[in-house]
């Protein structure tokens, strides 16, 4: 069997729970790979693998894949199983927050190490300064979880559809006293959980057939996990090795997913890639990206695996 | 019989029984304990408070002290886990589970040790090895120490991912990577110390070995090595120490896959402090019977050496 | 490849060159001070040269490890950002944590020594406090303490508390039995016999402690930082920047951390040659 | 040869008991009184008998010689008196008290065998330590050092470390420590041993001045018969492993000595007696 | 009563040469040649010197003592022979060499000041010390230790740590060692100080017998009087501050030497010529 290896952006989860299910029900193996998944984790950057020849195959959000793209990293997105992103902002009602408007002077919880990007698109959107002053908000760079939220050090936080923001509510808050933002709906949606690779290797024909087969079954997975969450969780539960996920977080978080995945066959939406790429440039006086890039995606692989 | 006894000047108590228990270990660590467990669950209580109170205003429920302390003591989230919590989740992991499933603590605390005990076990052996060379060559003295020094400045454990990744990179992986970030931090106390401990012997017995004309390999095993020895299981008690905080670390990038830094990860990325404290007593009890280990063979070896008076 | 023998041939000149530098009896103390500094940065120099020789020789990923020329450039060009990171990171969370831990081992270890029950009911216990795990602990100072550098310098704390510890105790019983008897005979008190006798004669060994945590301290609160902070730091900077694949940038990070520790690390060596200028190991053994 | 110590025990010999102090009771005269003190020593290879059955009483004003073969516990009779040794059988008072409490009231200054100096403190500051100890006042610190340094003639060293003195002056700078130190009750383990016939006659006839002008009682441990038979009221003769009283020797050398005395044949048959008493306890011829 | 040293340098006395082997010229007969010799140490507060303008011939199985007060530069003078000090002014050679060859070929045996015995290794440990380091076999090496051993009277003891042993048992410990390595130059540094008379006259006896046995040159530091007129073939009388050789004094006494030659008026004669050259070293008086 041909080998291969991905490079997952976080730890195993639901969030992946496509590849794993394609490994557990054989899917790779049916189109001859012998695929290894490596897990990330906080600090694990996919792209810096990818070129030390870590992996062959990374997920990685479109943000920091472009912003890599200028770095000299040349990614090329293959494969876009999630169609819609899952990201929110949530806030405390006591807060007052009702509306973007009611931002400034607040203090908001947003991750770093690349992810960074659409929150940073966003608020130069709303023409709000990230500096702290009086006229903008107060930038937290948020750990792992939601405790900001819940320890009242932050008035919003970022979360996941499918993850952190079901941890709040278990920590005993009820939806009504949050206020919810998700990016979709602010208009400022980005792509999440693309399959990207580098560039120079689709120019290898025997690559560019692993990976074709590599996507098919991966997205076989994906419909198999969308038709059968529980299952598909459950599968996701065997492979984590730290034992710490729970099947009551991980079903739900399944359930999420498919929300997101919903509506994707695979292949880039054109459209979902120049409405991520306008987000992206209209950062202001400090833009994810300064210029169109050319090139960071293609069609060559869905369009072979999915005849 | 010499009078050796760092509290020398205090009066010495006759060993009558309950002096004899007082005087054993067991009566002072249970006294300690219980004197910790008890402050911690008054901190328990203490942090936990506001969002319990929080939660009855919510509520809109009556309280009575007894009731918070109770709610507070068994919050599914706390702020800081009551002691009884921790060890049943401590329990739980350890007791109830086979040692071998990877719920269990005692598997990721073995994947931890082991890597543990690889990186100190190098890193000790490196920094032996550079203290002799920084002894014995001016050179090396002059241009090594300072960027050994600097080494220990560069964030290892900031950039431990991208050392893994490096690693990786040039085919070294499995458990030896993370064991390589326990050695560059276990090696820097060990160096400091051995210097240190190399260079202690007095002028005089030094000029014995000249009188004697001795070579730097006789100078070296018959009398700076011995003289050594106390520097070098003092600074070894640290680096072990280290050595487990660096494999702890190490475990992150590895895709947090297994091990007590996995465990710990896994417990922030969910907000369960409890699985958090308890992955912190198992890698506390860890480090404390290494370090005890280490202070024993020290025991040992200067009762060899007619030292222990 | 060539570009990486070249350096590797510089390597071996320098290394021959600084062999001669210090084998030279010199002259006067100024040559000799000189020499001092010149070895060590020759040494520091060729590491650079070969470094810069390896990326360009093999080619190695600018994402993976940049060269010092261009880490250089990134460095002279971001000072400002440099200059507030360290700010927040040295100057606030190390010194403030380093000063704390470093007393409270200190403090802990005369408590362990002063009472013998506590000594056997304290010492095990503190063994447990050694490996608290960073990584462990910084989410908990989070939460306790802010986002702020105090949950840094929690960190800071609990990393340098158990060297201290360890060293000062040992320290303790390093003056001799009969060292110690003449201090009996004038039936001096604990206290005097501490000050007068056993902490000087502890001295290498705390100064042993106060050197390992000098870099320990630093490393302790760059990592703290990944674990929440307020957008500015070290550690932060780090962490983002290699999410973005900036290494250049975390390199420059790297590099004064490397040039802050170092003096940190001087400045304690400086103060023991001044307070123990009397052990075999500085008087020149 | 060998009295019987049971005879000597409780005798109130003080010299000719010129210029004492009348004082309380005989009990309270008594400076020194052990009972059928012994002390074993637990070593890894077995026990060592350093004292055995030693009866001594040692009145107020009284200086003491203890003479005896190397190793046959001179030393460690003297730190028993100290309290810096446990006996393990019989029973020992100083000044009436156990040697406990009469340590803790500062009863008495103590010349080790080595100088045992602080060599992080300079000789001036080796002689303080005592002194600031006790809590005596800066000026009257220095009057004092200033004094014993000279007494034993290391002015102008007092500001050298103890590493850069030779054998004898480390040696004397320890004698002056002790004598700056003014207790009542002075023991001295082989001071002059490092010095040379003129610094030692020359010291000798200091501490004889001292004793006579004081009421100081003074054990002193010695290797020289003339030096013994010169300075004290009795002389303690002991035999080797384990250490005995074999002969207690009262003086009938009046108290003004001058050195010459040492040549009258008074002086020569004490001499003769000691050395008699020293050979029986060798095993040469 | 200053001898010019210059009168006396080249002379090739060596008691009554009795028995010395027919050596190949007057250059190597001379086992230590000191010409001009000065040592001034640098310390914090200004240089010391401590030796000046030493002129000194010792031929080969001479048995040469140096007497002087203490602080005069004997020490340093041994260790200028012994190449643990490089002198600052004039020259020396030993067996014709510079100290340094000398000491590299193991020219010669120290007996330091203080015992310097190594607290980790029994009696017999340390005596092994110097055989190990020369690679001589197990059986000898046990063999030498028991013979040495029970020449200062210390079998027995031989499975104790120094600490263990009394001042005066250590010392004998540490002549035992230069002794059981088995050289042809002995440098002695008052290597009897801490030992009774007893012991003291019989160590000069087994010393003196030694040195006739064999053909080796002794340099012996001493304090005291009788035993250097009784032991040497040459005195070196220096005086202090900057020590310098005032006189050098070749004794008329024969090889053969017993005990009560002490007595004789030839001993006496000699006796009052180094007391008078010491006393004038001195301030007293
Ligand atoms: N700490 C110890 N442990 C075991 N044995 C000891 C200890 N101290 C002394 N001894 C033994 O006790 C005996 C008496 O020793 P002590 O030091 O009293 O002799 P001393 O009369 O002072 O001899 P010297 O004149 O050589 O100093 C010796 O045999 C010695 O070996
Ligand atoms: N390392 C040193 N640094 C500075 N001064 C020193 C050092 N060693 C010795 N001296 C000085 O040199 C002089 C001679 O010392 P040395 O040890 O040779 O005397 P000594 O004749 O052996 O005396 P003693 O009989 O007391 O042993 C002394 O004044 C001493 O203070
Ligand atoms: C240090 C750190 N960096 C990034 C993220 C955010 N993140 C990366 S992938 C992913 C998927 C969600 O489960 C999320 C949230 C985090 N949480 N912690
Ligand atoms: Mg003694
Ligand atoms: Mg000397």
């Amino acid at each position: 069997a041909d080998k291969l290896t991905l490079q997952l952006k976080w730890v195993t989860q639901a969030q992946f729970a496509g590849y794993y299910v394609a490994q557990d029900k054989g899917f790779y193996e049916e189109e001859d790979l012998d695929v290894e998944i490596k897990p990330g984790g906080p600090d694990i950057a996919p792209p810096q693998v990818l070129a030390g020849g870590g992996a062959d195959v990374i997920i990685d959000w479109m943000p920091a894949a472009l912003a890599t793209r200028e770095k000299g990293v040349a990614l090329v997105n293959v494969a876009q199983p999630f169609k819609s992103s899952g990201m929110m902002l949530v806030c405390r009602k006591e807060t007052g927050i009702e509306s973007p408007e009611d931002f400034k002077g607040k203090t908001l919880g947003v991750w770093f190490f690349g992810n960074e990007y659409p929150f940073l698109s966003w608020m130069s959107h709303l023409g709000l300064p990230t500096d702290g002053g009086e006229e903008g908000v107060t930038v937290l760079k948020q750990g792992f979880n939601v405790d900001p939220l819940i320890q009242k050090q932050a008035d919003c936080i970022s979360t996941m559809t499918y993850n952190e923001y079901w941890q709040v509510i278990d920590a005993g808050f009820e939806p009504d006293d949050l206020v919810v933002f998700k990016y979709e709906d602010q208009g400022v949606a980005t792509l999440e959980d693309g399959i990207y690779v580098l560039e120079d290797n689709l120019k290898d024909d025997a690559f560019v057939d692993r990976l074709t087969r590599f996507v098919r079954a991966s997205m076989k997975g994906w419909k198999w996990a969308e038709e059968n969450p529980d299952e598909a969780a459950m599968i996701v539960l065997d492979n984590d090795a730290s034992g710490a996920q729970t099947e009551k977080h991980q079903k739900r978080m399944m359930g999420e997913i498919a929300k997101l995945t919903a509506g994707s066959n695979g292949a880039l939406d054109p459209a979902d890639y120049e409405r991520t790429v306008k987000t992206l440039l209209e950062g202001g006086s400090d833009p994810v990206i300064t210029k169109e890039p050319e090139g960071a995606w293609t069609h060559m692989i869905t369009d072979k695996a999915l005849q | 019989m010499v009078a050796v006894d760092p509290v020398a000047n205090l009066p010495t108590a006759r060993p009558t029984l309950g002096a004899r228990l007082v005087g054993g270990k067991t009566v002072p660590i249970l006294t300690v304990v219980v004197a910790l467990v008890a402050l911690w669950y008054a901190f328990a209580v203490y942090l936990n408070a506001p969002w319990q109170l929080d939660r009855y205003a919510k509520s809109e429920r009556e309280w009575t002290a007894a009731e918070l302390v109770r709610d507070t003591l068994n919050q599914e989230r706390p702020v800081l886990p009551s002691p009884h919590q921790v060890m049943a989740e401590i329990w739980k992991t350890t007791v109830d589970v086979r040692p071998t499933s990877k719920r269990s603590l005692v598997y990721h605390g073995w994947v931890t040790l082991s890597s543990t005990l690889l990186g100190f076990a190098i890193g000790t052996a490196l920094g032996i090895l550079l203290a002799v060379g920084i002894v014995h060559n001016r050179a090396m003295d002059k241009s090594v120490m300072p960027w050994v020094i600097a080494s220990q400045t560069i964030p290892i454990l900031a950039i431990a991912p991208m050392i893994i990744v490096v690693l990786n990179a040039i085919g070294l992986s499995g458990i030896l990577p993370k064991a390589l970030i326990s050695t560059y931090l276990s090696f820097f106390p060990v160096v400091v110390g051995m210097v240190k401990g190399l260079r202690s012997p007095e002028a005089i017995q030094l000029d014995l070995m000249r009188t004697y004309s001795a070579g730097a390999g006789q100078v070296f095993w018959k009398l700076r090595w011995p003289s050594a020895l106390p520097y070098l299981f003092t600074s070894m008690q640290v680096a072990v120490a280290i050595s487990l905080v660096g494999a702890i670390v190490g475990e992150m990038p590895t895709g947090a896959v297994a091990g007590l830094g996995a465990r710990l990860l896994a417990g922030s990325y969910y907000g369960q402090t409890v699985q958090i404290w308890a992955a912190l007593f198992a890698a506390a009890a860890i480090a404390a019977v290494l370090v005890m280990a280490v202070g024993f063979a020290h025991g040992l070896v200067l009762k060899r050496m007619g030292m222990a008076r | 490849m060539s570009v990486f023998l070249l350096a590797v041939l510089f390597w071996l000149a320098a290394w021959a060159f600084n062999e001669w530098l210090v084998r030279r009896q010199p002259e006067s103390r100024t040559q000799a001070r000189l020499i001092g500094i010149v070895v060590p940065l020759i040494f520091g120099a060729t590491l650079l040269v070969l470094w810069e020789g390896a990326v360009r020789g093999f080619e190695v990923p600018f994402v993976l490890l940049p060269p010092p020329s261009a880490i250089w450039d990134r460095l002279i060009n971001s000072l400002p950002i440099l200059w507030a990171d360290f700010r927040q990171t040295f100057l606030k969370a190390v010194l403030a944590g380093y000063v704390l831990g470093c007393g409270s081992g200190f403090l802990v270890a005369i408590l362990i020594d002063r009472s013998p029950f506590l000594q056997r009911g304290l010492l095990p216990l503190g063994n447990f406090v050694s490996a608290l795990p960073v990584i462990g602990v910084a989410p908990i100072m989070v939460m306790w303490f802010g986002f702020d550098w105090p949950s840094k310098a929690a960190v800071v704390i609990i990393m340098t508390f158990f060297p201290m510890l360890v060293n000062t105790v040992q320290g303790l019983t390093a003056a001799s039995a009969m060292e110690r008897d003449l201090m009996r005979t004038y039936a001096a008190g604990y206290w005097q016999t501490l000050f007068k006798l056993r902490l000087p004669a502890a001295g290498p060994f705390i100064f042993n402690a106060l050197k390992i945590n000098s870099t320990l301290a630093l490393i302790g609160a760059i990592v703290a930082e990944f674990f929440g902070t307020p957008i500015v730091g070290m550690g932060f900077r780090i962490s983002t920047e290699v999410g973005r694949m900036n290494i250049d940038m975390v390199w420059a990070e790297i590099a004064v951390a490397a040039l802050a520790g170092s003096v940190f690390y001087g400045v304690v060596a400086l103060v023991e040659r001044a307070a123990t200028f009397w052990h075999p190991s500085i008087r020149g053994g | 040869m060998r009295n019987s110590s049971a005879a000597i025990r409780g005798q109130a010999t003080a010299g000719d008991g010129a210029g004492l102090p009348a004082d309380a009771g005989a009990g309270a005269r008594s400076v020194v009184e052990a009972k059928g003190l012994g002390l074993t020593f637990q070593t890894g290879d077995g026990p060592v008998r350093a004292l055995a059955d030693v009866d001594l009483s040692i009145g107020r004003g009284e200086f003491v010689s203890f003479i005896g073969p190397s190793g046959c516990g001179k030393t460690t009779f003297l730190r028993v008196i100290a309290d810096l040794e446990q006996p393990t059988a019989g029973s020992i008072t100083v000044n009436g008290m156990t040697p406990q409490e009469a340590r803790r009231r500062r009863a008495y200054g103590y010349v080790f065998q080595a100088p045992a100096l602080y060599p992080w403190r300079t000789i001036e500051k080796n002689i303080a330590l005592p002194l600031e100890i006790m809590g005596i006042g800066r000026a009257e610190q220095q009057e004092r050092i200033d004094r014993v340094l000279d007494l034993v003639d290391l002015k102008g060293f007092g500001k050298k470390f103890p590493w850069q003195l030779s054998g004898g002056m480390q040696q004397r700078a320890s004698i002056a420590r002790a004598l700056a130190f003014d207790a009542d009750l002075l023991l001295m383990d082989e001071p002059f041993g490092a010095l040379d016939e003129i610094v030692r006659d020359h010291l000798n006839e200091q501490l004889l001045k001292l004793w006579e002008r004081t009421t100081k009682t003074i054990c002193f441990v010695t290797h020289s018969i003339p030096e013994a038979v010169y300075l004290s009221t009795k002389i303690v003769v002991m035999s080797p492993r384990p250490g005995r009283v074999t002969d207690i020797i009262d003086s009938t050398l009046p108290k003004e000595r001058p050195l010459d005395i040492r040549e009258s044949p008074e002086f020569l048959k004490i001499a003769h007696r000691v050395r008699e008493g020293l050979r029986a306890g060798h095993s040469y011829e």
